[in-house]
């Protein structure tokens, strides 16, 4: 019989891959080089001055969201795949349910995503030059936009841990599943640096809003089809 | 009549009715004033193609849904019969409608909305089935694929109807709306000929998805003997 | 642009592959037809 | 959808019952041991007279009942057609050639893997449990399973109790791995510098941490020491007492545990 509630349990599971991924620093070090060096190698390249001023918002908000995106794939499907590879997925299969497990490795990516966009964003915004109007607004949708990657790339990472647990397999499940929240997360930046007042932004957060949310409570109701055999 | 007598006169019906669809696409239907020259007949079959490889997609959510409720691997072939068919039929309606938009505004691609949403359909697909090849144990692989249906369905409707609607506010100068609306400007004749042709396809589709259930029925029976 | 003749050969050639694929329809129906009598 | 949300459950009786008492039953528990299982091979009877027993108190009784389990991975029949059923107070032996099929047999038993073909049912005082809610009467130890080499023996067992949702304080987890043979002065150490045996004891230790009703040990004693066997020895009769325990093995000592057993061939 339980006597905890499934809370403490998701807890359990995210204290336990927070400290482990603290002491391995597994994905970290994946998500945070990658996205420092494309990042560098983006702002080198491109810098403050060399795109005309009319196209500016597009580009900035496109470049922005392209590092962040590809630098969180590099890392989001490790939480699951670690587990599968030094076997103790069964060993957490057999003690935990799964929908503990789900919302703890959620949990994980929404840290982990949280602190590559607080390490990344200011850095872009500096290095490129990127004035931005409405700061609350880019940090909604940033926010937005933690929280949707995370919910739509959870269960991905299950599947292609259960899979063959290859990161490019990772990367060509969750891009059509990303595509429609990457295309309302670089409108909403788009709209949050071009005007300061917070309503500009609030079109693009109903859509990733109501993506991020469907798509987390399909994968709930999927999760155990994933986890399970 | 015995189901096979029943199935091929339905088979011979559906040829027949094939051929005078492709026979009125060409020399019934009239070109619309809004059509520049004759290529443009293309949208006879364009837009069936697209119609089916959306069908094949809701069959492969169908057959997902079942399986995950029933564990039968004549579901999981089901989905996999209904996700290759919307495969080779998406591939189809991206070239064709490249062609068709050709013809219309002159450039190979220019973002019409319904494009995308068919190309992210291949796209879907395409991952789909590099989720299959990746797992080696079939009851496994039947659940993760049924899983990854279920999940990408899911996220569809955005594509379909946000994605656009958001696009459109960037680029409200685009010549022409998507095909939808030139669609309600026909001619009646052109418009019998394009429900034709949908039967036409959707009639196509159902027989080679009944073929390829069948093989896999006899398949599965088979290697049940074998155990 | 397409005259009216080219239009001919057009559906010519969209006849003939709905022909070959009727006709390779009809024979896997055939051959499948056969398996499952062997069942 | 078949993945639905666990219901809520009452409160088991006598759930969280304080550990400390139960330690004056040990030393009962030792004594009334040696004189009620004759079958017990000559040391184990010895050892368990003079080591405290790990206490528990299993407080419902599972069986659970394999009938016809087959599995087929592609062409090669891994299990063929094979019955049993695991009794609470009996411990049920699966011997067998290495590739036989003790693993899968197992794995089936404890839910982690379909068959395919057979059924195997948990019944808990005449209630049949759905699948889901197998592993929580289950306490599992086998050669593919591992505990999570960045964290100390100590947290791992931590984290298993919180995530099974047993109460169990820090000084209790450090007497249950003394019991099975930990050093004190590893318990901080991160798992992963540990020697296979001594992670095979962690193992053991998270296995048999809420107290199963079933327990299922897949050559428990693989890369363990000469104490270290005996130990498992005294585990599986301290639990055959009250639970319902199988064990896959083919070493000559483990296989005289058995009340029952099921021979698998090639």
């Amino acid at each position: 019989m339980r006597a905890s509630s499934l809370l403490s349990e998701c807890l359990a599971v995210l204290s336990k891959d927070l400290t482990a991924e603290l002491r391995s620093r597994v994905a970290l070090n994946a998500v945070g080089l990658f996205g420092l060096t494309t990042l560098i190698a983006v702002a080198y390249q491109i810098g403050p001055y060399r795109i005309q001023e009319q196209d500016r918002p597009f580009l900035l908000a496109a470049l922005l969201w392209i590092i962040l995106f590809f630098a969180a794939t590099s890392g989001l499907s490790r939480t699951f795949v670690k587990e599968e590879d030094a076997h103790t997925a069964k060993t957490l299969r057999l003690a935990a349910r799964p929908l503990a497990v789900f919302g703890g490795k959620l949990l994980f990516n929404l840290i982990l995503l949280a602190a590559l966009f607080v390490f990344i964003v200011p850095l872009y915004c500096a290095l490129m030059g990127y004035a931005v109007a409405g700061v609350p607004g880019l940090v909604a949708v940033l926010a937005a936009g933690v929280c949707g990657l995370a919910g739509t790339s959870t269960l991905v990472a299950a599947i292609i841990a259960r899979a063959s647990g290859s990161n490019t397999l990772f990367a060509i499940l969750s891009v059509p599943l990303v595509l429609p929240l990457l295309v309302m997360l670089i409108q909403g930046t788009r709209a949050a640096a071009g005007a300061p007042d917070f309503a500009v932004v609030l079109p693009a957060l109903r859509g990733i809003v109501s993506l991020t949310g469907v798509t987390v409570v399909t994968s709930i109701f999927l999760f155990p089809v994933v986890w399970h055999d | 009549m015995t189901r096979d007598q029943v199935r091929t006169t339905l088979h011979w019906l559906l040829g027949i009715w094939l051929l005078a669809v492709i026979a009125a696409a060409f020399f019934y239907a009239p070109t619309a004033r809004s059509f520049k020259g004759e290529s443009a007949r293309i949208v006879f079959f364009h837009v069936p193609q697209a119609w089916v490889a959306v069908l094949a997609f809701c069959v492969n959510l169908i057959a997902s849904l079942r399986f995950l409720r029933r564990r039968e691997l004549l579901d999981d072939a089901r989905a996999a019969a209904a996700a290759r068919l919307g495969l080779a039929f998406s591939v189809l309606a991206t070239v064709t409608g490249s062609i068709f938009a050709n013809v219309m505004w002159n450039s190979f691609w220019n973002w019409d909305p319904r494009e995308v949403s068919i190309v992210i359909l291949l796209v879907i697909y395409a991952a789909y089935f590099a989720l299959r090849q990746a797992v080696a144990d079939d009851e496994r692989r039947a659940a993760l694929s049924a899983a990854y249906a279920v999940l990408a369905f899911v996220t569809m409707p955005f594509l379909v109807f946000v994605v656009p609607r958001i696009y459109w506010s960037l680029h409200p100068d685009t010549i022409i709306s998507s095909s939808g609306a030139i669609k309600s400007q026909m001619d009646p004749r052109m418009l019998k000929v394009l429900i034709a042709s949908l039967v036409g396809f959707t009639g196509l589709f159902v027989w080679l998805y009944t073929l390829e259930v069948r093989v896999a029925r006899v398949l599965s029976a088979r290697r049940a003997q074998e155990v | 642009m397409p005259g009216p003749n080219s239009l001919i050969w057009v559906a010519a050639v969209t006849l003939v592959i709905w022909i070959g694929i009727f006709a390779y329809c009809l024979a896997l129906d055939r051959r499948v037809r056969k398996l499952e009598e062997e069942r | 959808m078949r993945g639905e949300p666990v219901p809520k459950r009452q409160q088991r009786p006598g759930e969280n019952l304080p550990w400390k008492p139960r330690k004056a039953l040990e030393t009962l528990h030792a004594a009334s041991l040696a004189s009620r299982s004759p079958r017990l091979g000559p040391e184990a009877l010895a050892c368990s007279r003079e080591v405290s027993v790990v206490s528990f108190a299993i407080v419902s009784e599972v069986s659970v009942e394999f009938s016809g389990v087959s599995k087929r991975f592609g062409a090669r029949t891994a299990l063929a057609a094979v019955s049993g059923r695991l009794e609470p107070r009996r411990v049920l032996i699966v011997a067998g050639p290495n590739g036989a099929g003790k693993s899968t047999l197992l794995n089936i038993i404890a839910g982690v893997l379909r068959p395919s073909r057979g059924a195997v049912a948990y019944e808990r005082d005449g209630e049949v449990l759905p699948r889901p809610r197998w592993f929580e009467c289950l306490g599992m130890a086998a050669p593919d399973m591992a505990v999570y080499e960045e964290l100390s023996a100590l947290e791992n067992l931590r984290f298993f109790a919180r995530v099974r949702g047993v109460r169990r304080s820090a000084d209790e987890l450090r007497d249950l791995l003394d019991r099975l043979g930990l050093p004190a002065r590893e318990h901080g150490r991160a798992t992963g510098t540990y020697s296979s045996g001594m992670r095979q004891r962690v193992k053991l230790a998270q296995a048999v941490l809420h107290e199963p009703p079933v327990l299922l040990l897949d050559e428990p004693s693989s890369n363990l020491d000469e104490a270290g066997h005996r130990l498992v020895a005294e585990l599986v009769a301290a639990f055959r007492t009250k639970a319902a325990v199988a064990v896959a093995t083919n070493d000559p000592r483990e296989v005289t545990w058995g009340d029952a057993r099921v021979e698998l061939a090639l």
